[in-house]
């Protein structure tokens, strides 16, 4: 079985969607002959031509606005936009127009655009460069919304929002781009459907609910409190819109203390709407309130302060603390 | 500008019939907001050339048009159903209720700027696929100067990609005029800066709307590149039914400009005879239009629900269900 | 006392915003002559002249990014987004450049910018003048964020906006724009601090939270269930970002239910962050889970479907029923 | 294009002394990336000239600067302390370590397009109190392509603004040449469609390019309104220490490029002892800012907190003081 990065599983994941539909287009900053900043779409123009894969000028808005019109004579484009915090000037044509175009006409023109969305923090990058949207997209009527944490998760998500019908933000975790992990992508596999989640970890003393990056971080906890004795499990929500909400209630029932960490900032972060979601539906069950680990209310900063900002192992165990010791005042 | 169309010009007669439908519809409408049966509406009053003119240029076996949401006349020029269309105004659909699809008329788009970067994508699918089709986009003064438009014309002509940008200059962006809005005076002067041409055209002559549009489609069609059409024109009416235009200019200004509204200087430029016939046709358009209108039902609250992704998720399936049973109940 | 409007009560902070400091800067699509589509500006331009109250030409990410410049050489900008919707083409220059000026700047450049923006639906406007983005807002580090409830609310609010050296985001609920109050706005008020909410109803069986539009319509519910011996306190959030805590916590405590209101889509609203905030304060005595009661997961609907939309008297009643019958599982 | 400035040209030994610290400050910037003393830099090389010519030409008792994230020739020429600005890089504070608003250099911004902007709403604030003064903002041949550029220019048009917009274009954006990026192929052009004047510059001439800019400040404090100067020049290094520019652009270009090096035919203009003498000035001012930034210290978390907000809201306080407590315990 091969060793593949999430960057070469991304890149495999577009090959073979782009072998496989003749219809999917790729395109974006610099994704032609340098491969993409990330080098994830390396290759890819040499293969399939510069009709397929092409580089746009650097306008956003113009990325994501010719999608809607690609989509509309009917080609399936996978936009990406260079970074997360760059893709603030292109939320006027994902909110009002690539969201909603399918609505608007009825079902008419159909929206299979995949916006591939390199995302979240962890990398000492410049400014707008570590940024979390997935509070902000997942709020938009219209959008599925899906945060790989690891390289055979990235190859089949990615698979599975190229496929799928309707707009999807494919946010990849930079940070976890060189992470390596053995699986074929040949392999045949049938994908769990849009909007579940994954169970990572077994435990029976709360549940940690992550995404991203942030998975492989949760696991790290798991593993230090495994230690102590502390039996944590670790859910990888993964698809941050739909959200799994019976997955969330089904684990957190059996577990019956939950924290959840993310990097966006903690007030209307995504945090809240997860947490909702557990006490809405686990509230008899609960024996501590949802503890929620996330980054402060701050704007991404530099390099030198980002171990500071980004959650860490120090203080989701506390937050694990904080729910395992908690009676009820 | 031209001098005015001969008499026995059948295009001509052509392009009043359907102007005078349009202008009978707009009055229409008008009056059927007064009676409250339209909540709200964007007269067309004085622009009837420009969009009749522009829109019957289009070949409607390949091309595609992008409308703003003052385009009756554009969609009466297309075929599409008045009913369909105004269905907008009586605010049963967003993006009216005729299919955009098989229209060749994408749904009526109110923010201003962004149709006009679908249309660019649209035409890079078609020049993709080779049909020799051309995107037409219509967009206002006032639209002119937002950010999108220039996105969508560099990358146009980086890509030399076959759209027309047409610019219905009606003096006004609800109560800012053209010289306030546009620097340098003319849009049309713009496309210079962009390596193709621009042109001006006295957008209250219909065959002159019509050849400058049909030469720029054709010279998008074999392959030219985009132009910019830029019609002068003006805005009769208020912005909308609830706007007062005495509030920003002069009763005089609109004497001196309803001197050269294009229903008028038609109507010298034909037979009694042609006039007349063009009167009846238009008041069966009007009847069968006000009937349809007034016969329309609301839509199904379903229709909130259906139409927001092409493959439904769980979360929203659950949502309408809850939203049935409340209903039921 | 006069009688008020909040269009009106608007209307006179901004005039007397701009007679207590000459440094105060009006602008934006339509304010000047015209005085505002909604005539909240009305007047101003006479008043105060075309230097301090303009118009700007059709583009709202100007609108922004002027705003940082005018902050920067020493202006107080008081802009105007037209609509709700129309500000996602500025979401960049808000996100990246006003919220973050002052931080990248390590308080060099001061921005004391407050963003007027006609919010939330209501009144069967046209696509894209119904949303509600407060979630959005209050996610973003730097930002404050406001929204009134009425007419005395609205006047006190925006002066203490303007005064804030800090960008604030002034949402102003359009279909309360003609609600009237007896209040003089030429008494002087101590203001309560930033963040603070406001109890307008004593009850002891659940608190409603609400902001915006939503608070009278929580007033009309708790008349109603008062009707039935139930007594609900209503709590208008009145600031979204930074939200009032304590002041939930301390309503929770006593009430021991509670259920949030919005009008914007349930999925990672701001209903999530409340409830979390309450869940987090109040487990203990929390006796059912909060409720939350929103928009659907759709786009806000044409006017037909609005009503569907748009949490009704019955849809609240419903929620407040489920937390009172609450039983633990 | 220019001749060669003359030898006894006292004007240039100066402009070059400039241009010389500012290259050998890159060098000695890509020297302490590699050693892993900066995490990431963005080079210069070959850009001094437009850097240090344009800058030179500010009259800094009134007009104000606006940079991209690639200005450090502007930053020596303003006068800044290169550790300050430098810091940025070692990621220590994204803005940098200066002082904005007495620098009159605005924080490095990284979002393409973003500050042009701001340099407009600053050049309205400075025409409303008649100071006389005058914005320059740089960017990029890529940046030309955003939506934001256009709308800056619109508008300072119409307001006849004293700004000069400066062009870098030094012919690519990463991997993109400016011939796929710049539709007509000229960001000067582009001025007459906004009608104000645009001028071509040989941006490897120092003296033509401060005389070009020189030129344009005194219109635009003159009341002259804006000016567009590209300044053509090349991009010798990578786009950033992480890129790879063999990947897209052959050595042969880089060579033929290299022969325009303004350092090396500033030296050939220079006597061999003025050549020395700003060599001696360039390697003390090296080391200075390289003992500056070895003892720079990473900024206390507190930081983060504190520049969030001029006036802090209670919520952030209480974040600050958790982290705080987490940080003793
Ligand atoms: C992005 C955006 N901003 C603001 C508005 C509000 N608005 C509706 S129409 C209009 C004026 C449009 O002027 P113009 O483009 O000249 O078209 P016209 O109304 O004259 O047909 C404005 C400001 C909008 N619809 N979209
Ligand atoms: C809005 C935005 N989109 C994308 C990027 C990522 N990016 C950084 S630099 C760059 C190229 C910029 O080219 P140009 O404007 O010519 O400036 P240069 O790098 O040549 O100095 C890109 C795409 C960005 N910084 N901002
Ligand atoms: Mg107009
Ligand atoms: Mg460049």
């Amino acid at each position: 079985m091969p060793e593949l990065s999430l960057q070469q599983a991304l890149n495999t994941a577009l090959r073979h969607a782009c072998e496989d539909d003749d219809r999917v287009l790729i395109f974006g900053e610099d994704v032609g002959e340098l491969g993409g900043v990330f080098r994830v779409t390396d290759g890819l123009q040499d293969k399939f031509g510069a009709q397929r894969v092409f580089d746009t000028p650097l306008a956003e808005s113009a990325i994501m606005g010719l999608s809607v019109g690609l989509a509309m004579a009917g080609w399936r484009p996978v936009p990406e936009i260079q970074f997360d915090g760059f893709s603030y000037p292109a939320i006027d044509q994902i909110v009002n127009q690539v969201a909603r175009m399918h609505y608007r006409s009825r079902g008419s023109l159909g929206m299979p655009i995949t916006l591939r969305l390199p995302s979240f923090g962890g990398i000492r990058a410049p400014e707008h460069h570590g940024e979390s949207l997935e509070s902000l997209f997942a709020h938009v009527p219209g959008l599925k919304v899906v945060a790989p944490s690891g390289p055979s998760e990235g190859y089949h998500l990615l698979r599975q929002a190229i496929a799928d019908p309707d707009p999807v933000v494919f946010m990849e975790p930079k940070s976890r781009y060189w992470q390596r992990e053995d699986f074929d992508p040949a392999e045949p596999v049938e994908p769990p459907p849009i909007g579940s989640s994954r169970v990572v970890r077994r435990g029976r003393h709360a549940t940690l609910v992550a995404w991203g990056a942030m998975v492989a971080r949760c696991r790290q906890v798991a593993e230090l409190a495994a230690e102590d004795g502390v039996e944590l499990e670790v859910l990888d929500l993964r698809w941050l819109k739909p959200i799994d909400a019976d997955g969330l209630a089904e684990s957190v029932s059996r577990t019956r203390r939950a924290v959840v960490v993310h990097e966006a900032p903690l007030t209307a972060g995504l945090g809240g709407e997860v947490s909702s979601l557990i006490t809405e539906r686990c509230f008899g069950d609960l024996r501590a309130p949802v503890q929620r680990v996330a980054g402060f209310d701050v704007p991404y900063p530099s390099g030198a302060l980002e171990d500071e900002y980004l959650p860490s192992v120090d203080r989701i165990l506390t937050a694990v603390q904080t729910a395992l010791e908690y009676r009820r005042g | 500008m031209r001098t005015l169309p001969l008499m026995d010009d059948a295009e001509f007669r052509e392009l009043f019939r359907l102007m005078l439908v349009t202008r009978r519809l707009d009055e229409e409408a008008i009056a059927l907001q007064r009676q409250g049966v339209l909540p709200a509406y964007a007269p067309v009053r004085g622009q009837e050339a420009a969009q009749v003119g522009s829109a019957a240029a289009l070949d409607l076996s390949r091309d595609f048009a992008f409308p703003t949401y003052r385009e009756l006349g554009a969609a009466v020029a297309m075929g599409v159903d008045p009913v369909a269309y105004l269905a907008m105004h009586l605010n049963i659909w967003h993006g009216g209720l005729y299919d955009a699809s098989t229209s060749r008329l994408s749904p009526p788009n109110a923010v201003v700027g962004g149709p006009v970067l679908h249309a660019v994508g649209w035409a890079m699918g078609a020049q993709l696929d080779g049909t020799g089709g051309a995107a037409l986009t219509y967009f206002g003064d006032g639209a002119s100067s937002q950010g999108d438009i220039h996105e969508a014309m560099n990358f146009a002509g980086v890509y030399r990609l076959p759209v027309v940008f047409f610019c219905q200059n009606n003096g006004w962006a609800i109560s800012l005029p053209t010289a306030r809005q546009v620097a340098g005076g003319s849009v049309a002067a713009r496309a210079a800066g962009y390596g193709f041409e621009g042109v001006r055209v006295d957008g209250n002559d219909a065959t002159a709307v019509f050849e400058a549009t049909r030469k720029a489609l054709d010279h998008a069609r074999s392959g030219g590149g985009p132009t910019i059409v830029e019609a002068m024109t003006y805005r009769l009416g208020p912005h909308s039914t609830s706007d007062d235009p005495s509030r920003y200019r002069s009763a005089d200004e609109e004497r001196a400009r309803a001197e050269h509204d294009p229903i008028t200087t038609g109507m010298a430029a034909l037979t009694a005879e042609d006039v007349a016939d063009a009167e009846e046709h238009a008041a069966s358009v009007v009847t069968r239009t006000t009937e349809g209108l007034r016969a329309l039902k609301t839509p199904p609250g379903d229709d909130m629900f259906r139409f927001v992704h092409r493959e439904p998720t769980a979360a929203l399936l659950a949502q309408h269900r809850a939203w049935k049973e409340s209903q039921d109940a």
